[in-house]
């Protein structure tokens, strides 16, 4: 089964997709175990492909046993196996998570229908991840987007589904935008395997056709991403989603977009390219730098738990955006295991507040006071979480702060200089006040109703994240370990 | 002589992090977070102190504990250098120990577990900043010192403590920051932080950069509350008295202290920092802080106040001893961490036991309180005594190594700056020890007594420890003293 | 490909696409949507895309504009802007 | 809608033969126009079509909300087995020709893609008309 493996990935999701489904339809209880160990699953494969990817760089199968540049296929090399893994595992613990957190916020007899859209949203991101075929990539990102929206808008209340509706919105324009650009660079070139297109593209690289596929890409993949100008929907579909949810859209279909943006840059366009061609990289920096600030800016005036979280992942997609589009080694390393860091501490964050409104209903930073006592250990995850948003050595947040002011210093941008360290002092601002609500206040009076933590399932994976926001910084050449030839291979022009 | 490699000064700073997590587990039983906290406090200097007989020897600690980053280890080092910040903290700890034992009993404290937790981690990190091998660990640390003690300057809850914690944070947060740039700095331009007797930076940037580099490095090491970035200080004494005691007086300020001195030592280096002029623009900033944190420190009413700015007048000496880069110089301003902490701590320590027992804050309301409480106002005399510099207190010799540095260094005006800086010591702490023995003791202290024993020992101890200092001053601080100043000047 | 054919149908296209989203009727809206994609399906035909006017047909014409119907059973008739 | 005879009568006749296309449209996808998706959205639109004239109820009663479900499942079970079957038999993913069957490389590929395509169909089928019986029927009643 081993060489196998990079298909199985897709295939045991969807199949447990259905599985879960009709589980479901025998008894509404064995959705989430059916689900759980679906996702487990994948996840063990993905960690036995991590093992043949180490030993032989990258993995490579045909689907259909049809040959590459006309079949399908499937390319693992270290960039996907990283982010595959990232997604998986928060895919998992937010699954976990999700057993105990929907029972308040999703209808029940909807929530077979949720692990299903689930599953199918982890198929999705786990098919990105792997294709080597640029069509296939934006099937699968679609199917991940619509399972997406999907999720967002499946909460009680009126809130989330029309934020729902609005990221479907933004959400289908992108995607227009991206199939735009592939059919640009199919109709110049005449085929969609993404190794194919770097072979072939180098002679067309000034042609007005090739420019026009790329703004399209560029414009399409922003809005997925959610760089600034184009994050609008963001914000309402973090809040107005159920917790576990939020936790899912921020650390995986954000990074996901993240993945694709990285992959089209650098694998199908090149670092040629887009430094010497279509100089973008500057334009997209700056963008990320003020989405950096900006981000940081509009959390600092948040009141909402959750909304000002979801504006901080606004700031720091980009701090992702940013160390990629610096474009050195030391940068690019720093966006990359940044993908890794915020992955694990936003889900950690937003698990946290799902917790609060779990055992409370508080949504406002105000109303948290004196939680440090009554939900001590989620507090103690929140206080890790939130640490390490503002960087605080030797949390993970404060590595990839390193790695990507020393490649500003590299590249002798003195103003990302400037942004990344300023922004680590916004977020300080915006945290540090929360954690002063939680811990320095006292509540007034008794808040009648629940006292004490969240249940094990939920307060496990919190914990488990806040335990990697503090291992991952320690150690962090585990990460880097597999990162660094990424870096290296991306910029393999320069 | 080779270094030795050796696990100690790590145990040393895990044992306090471990007591931390023990007594945030056992957060419901009182005794056993004190016992936790003094027991780890004991095991701790212990440690410490088996690694100094080695380092008297001549032999150097180190340990690797962990290689971070590519190019950023996480590293220990003791040398002679650090041994005496290291020493000076982990001692302390088991008086103040002690001391908030007493003190959190007489105040019924609340949020017991916090204060010990952070108060320990505190200690860590301080400890971590004397052993650091490199400039990345020093840093590390010195980011926890600032959020381990956060929750030790907000502890009383109060809105006022809250706009004390806030403004404490956005200074040093601000600061770390400032640091952190430095050390990409010094990283990206050097290619290295390891702390090398001699510096690593020279001949690896201009003097300008240099220059820009030292004064972000300054910014950085605001911790040591040289002025015009002085005043979390002050606004930080709404935290209960130990922690006023030992972190604001002892472990927070000289680690902001110590930090700028081994990075004038041991990443500049004494020829770069003269050649570019660094040490007359950091002899202004420290000359100017003394003289102005004097003057401030005499219009203040409240006792703690006053004591913090005093604190951050004699940072200044050592600011101005290393700025010196005389031997005689450098040595006295090491001198200084550990004597000024003995003595600032005795007064700290006397100003909580008035505290205590009487409930007094503001000197004008102290009148005659040296007949009521003639221990507590005996030590703290021998503490005030000892800061202006008078022999035989210990504060005595740090200054004549001051003295005699800046007469080597043919620096005059400096001269005259410690002089009129004792003249004005003497101002400020004189009046309280006038008011608290000759005044008539005022209505309301009738029938006060004493403080209570377990806040009484721990001020009588430091007042004594820096009365023994003073009459003997060759072990083992200016010993090691002497032994630093020669390592850096390359001998043996 | 008779291009008088195609332009024809474009026109039509266009026509349908604006009153699509002028019409305030949402029954007559959803109608003329089902009657773009149709022309959209033939216009596919004329390109040689079989297959994509065959899903244009049964998927646009057919079973989204029975969709769409059903849902507006269920709410309003008349768009409210 | 209800007791509408025309309609009934109709449809009645027409359903049959709408199905009937749908399989050819499925049948067909390998070799021309049309395959699983197009012949399982017609095959839904004949059942939109019954419960247009007959009623959500009677279509209830004939075809479960759970069938539904479980068709929706096993189209994708033939899919993946399908592949997984490949995978069992040597070749890669959806390898087709693998599959020992008594009959030419082409013709098995044929086969083999006739299955999927059946899956495909049935999952659209299954999934069109469940969304369809989702927006029609309000809580609990009749629309």
């Amino acid at each position: 089964m081993m060489e196998h493996l990079p298909v199985l990935v897709v295939i045991i999701p969807l199949i447990g997709a259905y599985t879960s489904l009709v589980g479901g339809w025998v008894d509404r209880r064995y959705a989430f175990p059916i689900a759980f160990i679906n996702i487990l699953t994948q996840f063990t494969a993905a960690l036995l492909l991590t093992v043949r990817v180490m030993q032989e760089g990258v993995v490579r199968y045909n689907l259909g046993d049809w040959l590459p540049p006309w079949g399908i296929e499937y390319v693992v090399d270290r960039l996907n196996i990283y982010v595959l893994l990232i997604l998986l595992f928060l895919s998992l613990l937010c699954c976990a998570y999700s057993k105990r957190s929907i029972g308040m916020e999703i209808e029940e007899r909807k929530h077979t229908g949720f692990y299903t859209i689930f599953l199918l949203l982890v198929a999705g991101v786990t098919g990105i991840t792997v294709t080597g075929d640029i069509f296939n990539l934006y099937v699968f990102l679609e199917i991940s987007s619509l399972a997406a929206y999907t999720l967002v808008s499946s909460g009680r209340g009126g809130k989330g589904l029309v934020a729902g509706f609005n990221y479907l919105v933004m959400g289908s324009v992108s995607a227009c935008f991206i199939l735009l650009g592939i059919g640009h660079l199919y109709m110049l070139t005449g085929t969609l395997n993404m190794a194919d297109l770097a072979r072939v593209l180098p002679p067309l690289y000034t042609s007005t056709t090739l420019h026009t596929a790329f703004v399209f890409f560029i414009v399409g993949l922003s809005i997925k991403t959610a760089l600034f100008p184009l994050h609008l929907w963001l914000p309402d579909a973090y809040t107005h989603a159920p917790s576990t949810v939020s936790a899912l859209l921020s650390t995986v279909v954000s990074k996901m977009g993240v993945y694709a943006t990285i992959r089209i840059l650098f694998s199908v366009f090149t670092v040629e390219f887009v430094v010497g061609y279509f100089p973008v990289m500057e334009f997209l920096s700056w963008l990320a730098a003020i989405a950096i600030i900006a981000g940081s800016l509009l959390a600092i005036a948040q009141r909402d738990l959750k909304r000002m979280l979801a504006y901080s992942s606004v700031g720091q997609m980009g701090y992702i955006l940013l160390g990629v589009g610096m474009v050195n080694q030391l940068a690019m390393t720093g966006g990359i295991l940044h993908m890794l860091n915020h992955a694990v501490m936003k889900g950690c964050l937003f698990m946290v507040a799902g917790a609060f409104i779990f055992r409370t209903g508080f949504r406002r930073i105000d109303d948290l006071k004196g939680m440090g006592k009554r939900m001590p250990w989620t507090s103690a995850a929140l206080v890790i979480g939130a640490l390490s948003m503002i960087g605080i050595p030797p949390t993970v947040g404060f590595m990839s702060k390193w790695y990507l002011a020393l490649g500003a210093i590299e590249a002798g941008q003195w103003v990302f200089l400037a942004v990344i360290l300023a922004s680590s002092l916004l977020s300080a601002v915006y945290f540090w006040r929360l954690l002063e609500y939680v811990y320095f206040r006292e509540g007034e009076g008794g808040v009648e109703g629940g006292t004490g933590d969240v249940p094990l399932p939920m307060l496990i994976p919190m914990l488990v994240l806040a335990a990697a926001c503090l291992l991952f910084g320690i150690f962090v050449s585990i990460p880097l370990s597999l990162i660094d030839p990424v870096a290296e291979s991306l910029l393999g022009g320069v | 002589m080779e270094p030795l490699e050796s696990p100690v000064p790590f145990i040393a700073i895990l044992v306090p992090f471990c007591a931390a997590a023990l007594i945030l587990l056992s957060y419901r039983r009182r005794r056993l977070i004190e016992a936790y906290s003094l027991l780890a406090s004991i095991l701790t200097f212990a440690l410490v102190l088996i690694l100094l007989p080695r380092v008297m020897e001549g032999s150097e600690v180190t340990w690797s504990v962990l290689k971070l980053l590519p190019g950023a280890n996480l590293g220990l080092h003791v040398d002679a250098f650090g041994l005496i910040f290291a020493l000076t903290s982990s001692s302390l700890w088991i008086v103040s120990s002690l001391y908030s034992i007493g003190y959190m009993n007489a105040h019924d404290g609340h949020n017991l577990a916090r204060f010990y937790a952070a108060f320990a981690i505190a200690i860590a990190s301080a400890l971590a900043v004397a052993m650091a091998a490199n400039l990345f660990t020093l840093f590390i640390f010195y980011e926890i010192l600032t959020i381990s003690t956060y929750p030790l300057v907000v502890h009383e809850g109060t809105e006022e403590a809250m706009r004390a914690g806030r403004k404490y944070l956005a200074y040093l947060l601000t600061a770390g920051v400032f640091l952190l740039l430095s050390l990409l700095f010094t990283q990206h331009l050097a290619g290295g932080n390891e702390f090398t007797s001699g510096g690593i930076l020279a001949g690896h940037a201009t003097d300008f950069i240099v220059r820009i580099l030292f004064l972000t490095f300054l910014i950085g090491f605001a911790k040591a509350a040289w002025m015009p970035l002085h005043s979390w200080l002050p606004t930080a004494m709404v935290a209960p008295t130990p922690v006023s005691a030992l972190l604001h007086a002892v472990a927070v300020v000289k680690a902001g202290a110590f930090g700028m001195m081994r990075v004038i030592c041991y990443i500049f280096g004494l020829e770069l920092a003269s050649a570019a002029g660094l040490n007359m623009a950091l002899i202004l900033i420290a000359s100017v802080t003394i003289l102005v944190s004097s003057f401030f420190a005499l219009a203040q009413d409240n006792l703690k106040r006053r004591l913090a700015y005093s604190t951050i007048g004699q940072l200044s000496y050592i600011l101005l001893g290393v700025a010196l880069l005389t031997p005689q110089g450098i040595a006295g301003a090491l001198l200084h961490i550990p004597f000024h902490a003995y003595m600032k701590i005795t007064l700290f320590f006397t100003a909580g036991c008035i505290l205590v027992s009487t409930g007094l804050e503001n000197i004008s309301e102290m009148k005659g309180i040296g007949r009521r409480m003639p221990l507590t106002m005996g030590a703290f005399t021998l503490g005030a005594i000892g800061v202006c510099g008078f022999p035989p207190l210990c504060g005595f010799f740090s200054k004549l190594l001051l003295a005699e540095g800046s007469v080597e260094a043919g620096a005059i005006p400096v001269l005259l700056v410690l002089l009129s800086s004792s003249v004005l010591n003497a101002a400020y702490f004189f009046p309280i020890i006038r008011t608290a023995f000759l005044d008539d003791p005022a209505e309301e202290l009738r029938g006060r007594k004493e403080a209570p024993v377990l806040v009484l020992i721990p001020s009588l101890a430091t007042a004594l420890l820096s009365l023994l200092m003073g009459l003997y001053p060759a072990f083992p601080f200016l010993e090691l003293a002497t032994m630093a100043v020669r390592a850096l000047a390359g001998g043996p | 490909m008779i291009w008088e054919f195609n332009f024809a149908m474009f026109i039509f296209l266009v026509i349908c696409a604006i009153a699509a989203i002028t019409v305030k009727n949402l029954l007559s809206a959803v109608v003329i949507l089902s009657a773009y994609s149709l022309i959209m399906a033939v216009l596919w035909a004329e390109m040689n895309a079989v297959d994509v006017g065959f899903t244009e047909a049964a998927v646009g014409a057919g079973i989204t504009t029975v969709l769409f119907i059903a849902a507006i059973s269920r709410t309003t008739r008349r768009s409210r802007d | 809608m209800r007791e509408d005879v025309v309609i009934r009568t109709v449809c009645r006749a027409m359903i049959p033969f709408i199905q009937l296309f749908a399989l050819y449209v499925i049948l067909h996808g390998s070799s021309s126009a049309g395959g699983g998706f197009q012949g399982g959205v017609i095959f839904a639109s004949a059942f939109i079509l019954y419960v247009i004239a007959f009623g959500i109820m009677e279509v209830r009663r004939r075809m479960h909300e759970k069938v539904v479900v479980a068709l929706s499942s096993l189209g994708l079970y033939i899919y993946a087995g399908i592949g997984i079957l490949c995978i069992l038999f040597g070749a890669g993913f959806l390898g087709y020709s693998a599959i020992p069957l008594p009959v030419s490389a082409a013709e098995t590929r044929g086969l083999m893609m006739e299955f999927v395509e059946i899956g495909i169909g049935l999952t659209v089928m299954a999934v069109m008309t469940s969304i369809f019986m989702d927006i029609s029927v309000k809580e609990g009643g009749e629309d």
